[in-house]
């Protein structure tokens, strides 16, 4: 039999003035199962909270409910003092009189009545409620970051130095991402490389992390504090323990002439190749596609002139294991790449342009490259057709981004202030050259960003176009830009040697599949989904998964940088104890009931319903049943409510407690 | 107008069945085949497990070969022992349960060898089993059948079925019920459903009232009425078509089951209707992960929310 | 003062099933900013709309409610990420079994109220209070509940009297 | 007593039993099934079609109150049902296989503990039946030793004349009783012909030799076959006369609710089911076994009859086709066979 005890209080005048207190608390004092009942002027003070104490103990109260306000005020703080008193937290709970009742009726009857009415449904239901013990989960603190750009450069570098380990993924032979590609960066033209380099070897030397570059992930099991993640180590065909990053092997390399993706294509690379001079780690790789020794079997000149002996045709992809307690994503961002519909995506392809057709339409991360110092050219701007200077360059942006009828709603952020930044480095490196842009808003908000941004007209003499280019076509060594000047209405023709795209951010490609592996969700364009959008912009909805950069939505490199500074310092908070506490409001199975329809698997957002085998004592299957992970439950209640025999139940909002509830009115 | 319904190729048919059930259970490629066989009443069929490629002989398809067998692969149905690989007689209606039974991970697709019948129609469940099909004795679900023939099945009988277009009883029951205002349907469920006996037979024979335990069978805390009181059996028929919104195919197996003549498919057609007007949802020969009510899209309807 | 209310007939009861994170919170700003609605609401909290079941609806209806409200987050609002898409899609199937079964829908809302539409929840509850009030009680299922089956039903006049007695 | 009524007259004794403020249930069409049930005047009687259920609810209701509880504060009231204030009933129409039921149902009920709600309703109800004209291959009444004119159970007994009246005969003081009291509306028997009564097909089998066989056959494979498509419904039990199988279940919230009790079938996997979730009958087969062995073994053995009527309604309405009378007379064969 339950032994409730039941404390109304006044609030100050708050509730007793148009509750009468004395009156709920006798009545409510006759509901079966009610013990004791009182009111009291501020429950939430000491004295309330230790009356509540006292009275549960003289009292041997079972359970408890408190008439007060709203239970998001003040929920927190009985159940603190229930527990105190030696109770489980849990069989406290509150009923709201004040901001249901006191406050929003006027009438003392009515609102007495239904004071009392609600206290009578807390009280039903709070005898259906059990004792929950607070959920634990055990937490390896290693984690992994996905991803070695600047995000996960920084993400890895954080967590590292708090002294944990990481182990970071990179899917191609280098970290350094996009950001080691770039020239300058905005806004204050700094050179990319020279910021970037410096943290791309301290990951190298950090004792705390553990670089599997040219690596993907292959397959992720487990939940927030027990992740385990299956990582494939594609087969360089060289040693990274034995090389030395010597390079002889790149020089004598007989194939010369692939291009060099890191340049955009611009330049050329050998088969067996780094990146870039800078690349971390430092181990060539070997294009098998574009290897004469792996094409045909001749060859094999690498492998003669290697003197320790790295060079090994043989090597084959490994699978590594590695147990990891947080993970952070941090998988950047590709171009949008025009005439090309990558399958499953909504965008439609923006064929207008001649990108791709004709040679010196290009987009932004191809002009990086022709500024870049260390880039094909030396840092000269030069056409790809014929290596001449280009007088006459026209930027058009918005190429992709907010085009809704091509399938790309949104802003793609950086290309407004990276276009300001190309008119200026032209402007820098062709004097006698004229820049124009075609532009729909110039959207600068960021520190010291629209004065960067108007720099690039008032003192680098781009002429910025409001409008957008109707068609564009080769005449002759030109290219014909024709456009519309909406500000001031007329039809603008300009004859360029050059013409720049600023082409819309994307995911990269297979950010769905890796998704998939994860278990986090993703918008229609495949990046991937925070579980709020102002509160928890870090997180994923899955826990234990944390998000930086640009796989999230197009950003800048400081936003990349502070978010994976604060992904880094959520897996921190989620390392700083051993053990994982977590509010025991999550969902159950009963297993003898389940009949393993995975309804509640096919509703749950969190990834939370695994599958579980049920065997007999010799081993055989007697059946598959729902597993809910009380570490990756939210406890939204979804599955209970979609499960049609209610084997499913979420602890603290059980259908006993429901019904009880409904049948007290 | 009564017209005949041409049933001729119905002893083709069962020809053929008996071939390919001999066949598999000879070759060993199933343990037991679930099929019809006849019964003692003139002209009824029973349901039946067969395990030797002899029994085969005992197979039929007849128009009393009403029962959707789908319900015995079920897991309700712990009787049959489902060791090994499973050949099972099915209808277009029936194969569209299974269909659902593997989109709701109950069965799997290669644990099972589909022997597919052309079926013209079925008797109702009104009439004796020895009746003349005709556009008055033929099942209700039957007029508006839109799968005589099923499909991807391992084996189809080789007959075409001849199947005139029939007038959709459920579809002008439902109509009119719609025409009606809500005291006018509320009087009439109510009349109906006061000849309720919880019997449960439309669950039993429900290929997806698969529940170990069914939500109505729990008292803590009681959800339904299990008393057949008004109160409850409103309750339980309610209960019983959410449930099945968005998973039932249609087999109308409730419906024939009822001994009380409820028209229980009325209900379940009435929501598979609506799913398809929300949703362009359709119960089919396609396994669907996941049903209408499982899943969602941002742009759903959402015009009766304030 | 006031002036004094107006004085009805019939009071209906209004069951409330609310989400905790936003028309509960909704609801809680309706009574900080002191607004003023009728008292016949009952309010019944869930984590998520996602978590309410069909039948709690016929539960209420059965126990007495004459209207019925169910109310969460906006879309893309779900504190649960989708828990309302899922809500949405099994009441827009529920309300129309029901309908079909001849239960008058204006006795059942549906609402999105989000944390900061105290002024919404008013206006929805007064909405619906004042709906309800217009239509009468609720009687067919308090009418189911009363009845029997004819041969468990005692039906004389006499003995309907001593059955209503219990 | 023999009398004869003439069909006018019959209709005017209904409508006057109705007037009196008695509960008149007869064979009535509700909904599109006919069904036993109150009549509110005599024009709603059917006669050409068996009743889906049989006439046993009128005292061993679907369901009834047996009990209520109302708490108030720490107070617990509880309330009995009276059976003395039952309604009196005339159940007209009845088949000769539901009317033989009854006395089944009776020797059940007042056996050990003596049943008050069933016996008060019982004693309160008056059974008028009526010879079958009509039968299917479904129907083998004949088979266990009953006959579309069998009166066994009848206080009052109608034989259907050509001319559309009844010739009457009285099996029991209630049945004089209801001639007496409405006299006038009864002539003499006249020796008007009677309709041909029905015919049912179904060869006649030998229930000692069943009982024979069941009494050694707990255990047999003859079980799984007959049983195993068993789906595990009642509807056998619940339209069957002479199931009398009742659960007794609470109804309702805290506050108040109600005792009832229900029909209940041994179909069902909760019948058996214990709560320690062991269940001694765990699957289809062994349930079923338990249908056939208390109809015609395990009653017999205490009452020295069958519980089984032959109505064919179990025959008729089972979902997938399950026989009783088919397995009866395999059994039958199985015992000759033994013999020979």
């Amino acid at each position: 039999m339950s032994r409730i005890g039941v404390f109304i209080c006044h609030c100050g005048e708050n509730i007793s003035r148009t509750v009468d207190v004395d009156r709920v608390a006798s009545q409510v004092g006759q509901l079966p199962g009610v013990a004791f009942s009182t009111d009291y002027k501020y429950m939430c003070s000491d004295p309330g909270q230790n009356l509540l104490k006292n009275t549960i103990r003289e009292q041997k109260l079972s359970h408890v409910v408190v008439a007060a306000c709203s239970p998001r005020m003040h929920e927190r703080t009985f159940r603190k003092a229930v527990e105190a008193a030696g109770l489980n937290p849990f069989l406290c709970e509150m009923a709201n009189i004040r901001e249901h009742c006191s406050w929003v009726h006027e009438n003392k009857e009515e609102a007495t009545v239904k004071a009392i009415e609600i206290v009578g449904m807390m009280v039903e239901r709070v005898k259906k409620n059990r004792v929950l013990p607070t959920i634990t989960v055990p937490v390896t603190k290693r984690s992994l970051v996905i991803g070695g750009g600047i995000a996960g450069i920084q993400a890895a570098l954080d967590i590292a130095d708090a002294g944990h380990e990481v182990i970071l993924v990179e899917r191609e032979p280098s970290i350094g991402g996009h950001m080691a590609q770039l020239s300058e960066t905005f806004p204050t033209l700094d050179c990319s490389q020279c910021i970037m380099t410096p943290k791309m070897v301290d990951v190298a030397n950090h004792p705390k992390i553990k670089l599997y570059s040219y690596s993907e992930i292959e397959q992720v099991e487990g939940y927030i504090g027990n992740f385990q993640v299956t990582i494939r180590r594609k087969a360089r065909s060289v040693d990274e323990a034995k090389c030395t990053g010597c390079g002889v092997c790149i020089t004598k390399c007989p194939v010369k002439k692939i291009p060099n993706t890191f340049d955009c294509n611009l330049g050329m690379r050998p088969a067996i190749y780094v990146p870039f001079p800078q690349a971390v780690p430092n181990t060539p790789v070997i294009d098998r596609e574009n290897c004469t020794r792996f094409k045909t079997g001749k060859c094999g000149l690498c492998q003669k002139v290697c003197g320790p002996g790295a060079v090994d045709y043989e090597q084959q992809d490994t699978l590594i294991v590695e147990p990891v307690g947080a993970i952070v994503v941090a998988t950047g961002f590709d171009l949008y790449t025009i005439n090309e519909k990558p399958k499953g995506s909504p965008i439609k392809g923006y064929g207008e342009f001649g990108h791709g057709k004709i040679p010196d339409v290009i987009d932004g991360m191809t002009f990086e490259r022709l500024a870049s110092a260390s880039g094909p050219t030396g840092g000269k701007i030069q056409r790809p057709s014929d290596g001449r200077e280009p007088k006459q360059i026209v930027f058009i942006q918005c190429i992709g981004s907010r085009a809704r009828e091509k399938g790309i709603s949104y802003c793609s952020k950086v290309c407004c202030m990276y276009t300001a930044k190309h008119t200026m480095l032209y402007h820098h490196k062709v004097h006698d050259g004229q820049a124009y842009v075609f532009f729909m808003d110039a959207r600068t908000p960021g520190k010291s960003y629209d004065e960067f941004w108007r720099r690039s007209i008032e003192e680098e003499e781009a002429v910025y176009i409001r409008g957008m280019v109707s068609r564009l076509y080769q005449k002759g060594d030109k290219i014909v830009v024709m456009g519309s000047d909406i500000a001031v209405g007329v039809q603008v023709e300009i004859e360029a040697d050059m013409v720049v795209l600023a082409t819309a951010i994307q995911p990269q490609k297979g950010a769905d599949t890796l998704a998939q592996k994860l278990g986090i969700s993703y918008d229609n364009y495949h990046f991937y989904s925070e579980a709020h959008a102002k509160l928890r912009p870090v997180e994923c909805a899955t826990a234990g998964i944390f998000l930086a950069g640009a796989c999230q939505g197009p950003k800048d490199i400081p936003d990349t940088v502070s978010q994976a500074s604060a992904a880094a310092a959520k897996v921190m908070t989620l390392f700083s104890k051993d053990k994982l506490e977590r509010e025991p409001i999550v969902a159950r199975v009963k297993e003898s009931a389940c009949v393993g329809c995975f309804a509640c698997k096919k509703v749950c957002a969190y990834g939370a319903i695994e599958e579980k085998e049920i065997r007999d004592r010799q081993g055989n299957l007697i059946k598959v049943v729902a597993y809910v992970n009380p570490g990756v439950c939210a406890g939204c209640g979804t599955c209970q409510a979609t499960c049609p025999s209610k084997c499913v139940e979420l602890d603290g909002y059980t259908d006993e407690q429901i019904v009880a509830m409904i049948e007290a009115l | 107008m009564t017209q005949p319904i041409d049933t001729t190729i119905y002893s083709a048919v069962t020809e053929a069945i008996q071939d390919e059930a001999r066949r598999i259970l000879s070759a060993g490629e199933v343990s037991a085949v679930v099929g019809y066989t006849a019964a003692r009443r003139k002209g009824s069929a029973q349901p039946v497990v067969i395990s030797s490629a002899d029994e085969a002989a005992q197979l039929i398809f007849t128009p009393a070969c009403v029962n959707n067998l789908a319900v015995y692969l079920t897991k309700a149905k712990k009787e049959i022992p489902k060791k090994g690989k499973i050949g099972i007689v099915v209808k277009g209606c029936d194969l569209k349960a299974l269909v659902g039974l593997m989109g709701e991970s109950q069965l799997k697709r290669e644990e099972l060898y589909l022997i597919g019948v052309p079926c013209a129609g079925i008797l109702a469940s009104t009439v004796q089993p020895a009746t003349e099909l005709t556009t008055d004795t033929i099942a209700p679900k039957c007029t508006e059948c839109n799968a005589h023939l099923p499909l991807g099945c391992d084996f189809v009988a080789p007959q075409t079925p001849v199947t005139p277009e029939l007038e959709k009883k459920y579809s002008a029951e439902i109509a009119r019920l719609e025409a009606m205002t809500p005291g006018e349907r509320w009087a009439y469920w109510k009349e109906q459903f006061s000849k309720c006996i919880k019997c449960y037979a439309c669950r039993q024979v429900c290929p997806f009232c698969f529940c170990e335990q069914c939500l109505c069978d729990r008292n803590k805390p009681q959800m339904v009425d299990t008393t057949p009181r008004p109160a409850g059996n409103f309750a339980w028929h309610v209960v019983r078509a959410m449930h099945l919104s968005g998973r039932c195919a249609g087999c109308a197996e409730c419906e024939r089951s009822c001994p009380m003549d409820i028209p229980l498919n009325l209900l379940n057609r009435k929501m598979a209707k609506e799913l398809k007007e929300l949703y362009d949802y359709e119960a089919g020969f396609e396994i669907n992960e996941k049903g209408p009510l499982a899943s969602y899209t941002e742009k759903d309807d959402q015009s009766f929310i304030k | 003062m006031h002036p004094d209310k107006p004085t009805h007939d019939f009071e209906p009861k209004i069951i409330a099933f609310v989400c905790t994170w936003c028309t509960y919170a909704g609801a809680d700003l309706a009574g900080t900013s002191r607004m003023q609605y009728p008292s016949n609401v009952r309010v019944l909290k869930f984590p998520c709309t996602g978590r309410i079941d069909p039948v709690f609806i016929l539960k209420a209806f059965q126990q007495g409610a004459d209207g019925v409200l169910i109310s969460g987050c906006h879309p893309g609002d779900c504190h649960y990420i989708a828990g309302n898409f899922h809500a949405r899609r099994r009441f827009a199937a529920f309300r129309k079994l029901l309908e079909f079964v001849g239960v008058d829908l204006n006795r059942l809302q549906f609402s999105w109220v989000s944390a900061a539409e105290g002024g919404k929840w008013v206006e929805v509850i007064t909405d619906l209070t004042e709906k309800v009030r217009s239509m009468g009680p609720m009687t067919e299922f308090k009418e189911l509940a009363m009845q029997e089956q004819w041969s468990g039903a005692i039906n004389t006049p006499e003995l309907k009297e001593a059955y209503n007695a219990i | 007593m023999q009398k004869y009524i003439s069909r006018q007259n019959f209709n005017a004794l209904l409508d006057t039993l109705i007037a009196e403020g008695k509960r008149v249930v007869a064979p009535r069409m509700n909904a599109g099934t006919p069904l036993y049930e109150p009549l509110t005047s005599a024009d709603e009687m059917i006669t050409d079609q068996l009743p889906k259920r049989s006439g046993k609810e009128a005292f061993f209701p679907l369901c009834e109150d047996i009990m209520s509880y109302e708490k108030e504060g720490q107070n617990v009231t509880l309330k009995d049902i009276d059976p003395a204030r039952f309604p009196e009933t005339i159940l007209v129409g009845v088949r000769p296989c539901d009317a033989a039921a009854i006395p089944v149902l009776d020797a059940v009920f007042s056996w050990d503990y003596r049943d008050e709600f069933y016996l008060s309703r019982r004693k309160k109800t008056t059974i008028i039946g009526l010879a079958c004209t009509q039968a299917d291959d479904a129907c083998f009444c004949t088979a266990v030793g009953l006959s579309p004119d069998a009166t066994r159970g009848s206080d009052l007994f109608l034989t259907p004349a050509e001319d559309g009246g009844y010739a009457c005969e009285t099996h029991s003081e209630k049945g004089e009783q209801l001639i007496n009291h409405h006299l006038a509306l009864f002539a003499e028997p006249n020796g008007s012909k009677t309709v041909p009564l029905a015919e049912p097909h179904t060869e006649k089998f030998d229930l000692q030799k069943v009982k024979t066989w069941l009494d050694e056959h707990f255990e047999d494979p003859a079980w799984d076959t007959v049983a195993t498509r068993c789906v595990g419904c009642g509807a056998c039990a619940f339209v069957c006369p002479a199931c009398h199988c009742f659960d007794i279940v609470d109804e309702g919230t805290e506050k108040s609710g109600k005792r009832r009790k229900n029909w209940d079938a041994c179909g069902f996997w909760k019948f058996t089911h214990h709560a320690s979730g062991h269940n001694p009958r765990d699957g289809q087969p062994k349930r079923y076994r338990n249908r056939i062995m208390h109809k015609f073994k395990y009653y017999d053995d205490k009452f020295g009859q069958t519980l089984c009527t032959g109505c064919g309604r179990c025959i008729r309405l089972c979902p997938v086709g399950i026989d009783i009378a088919g397995i009866l007379q395999e059994i039958e064969k199985q015992v000759e066979v033994k013999v020979e």
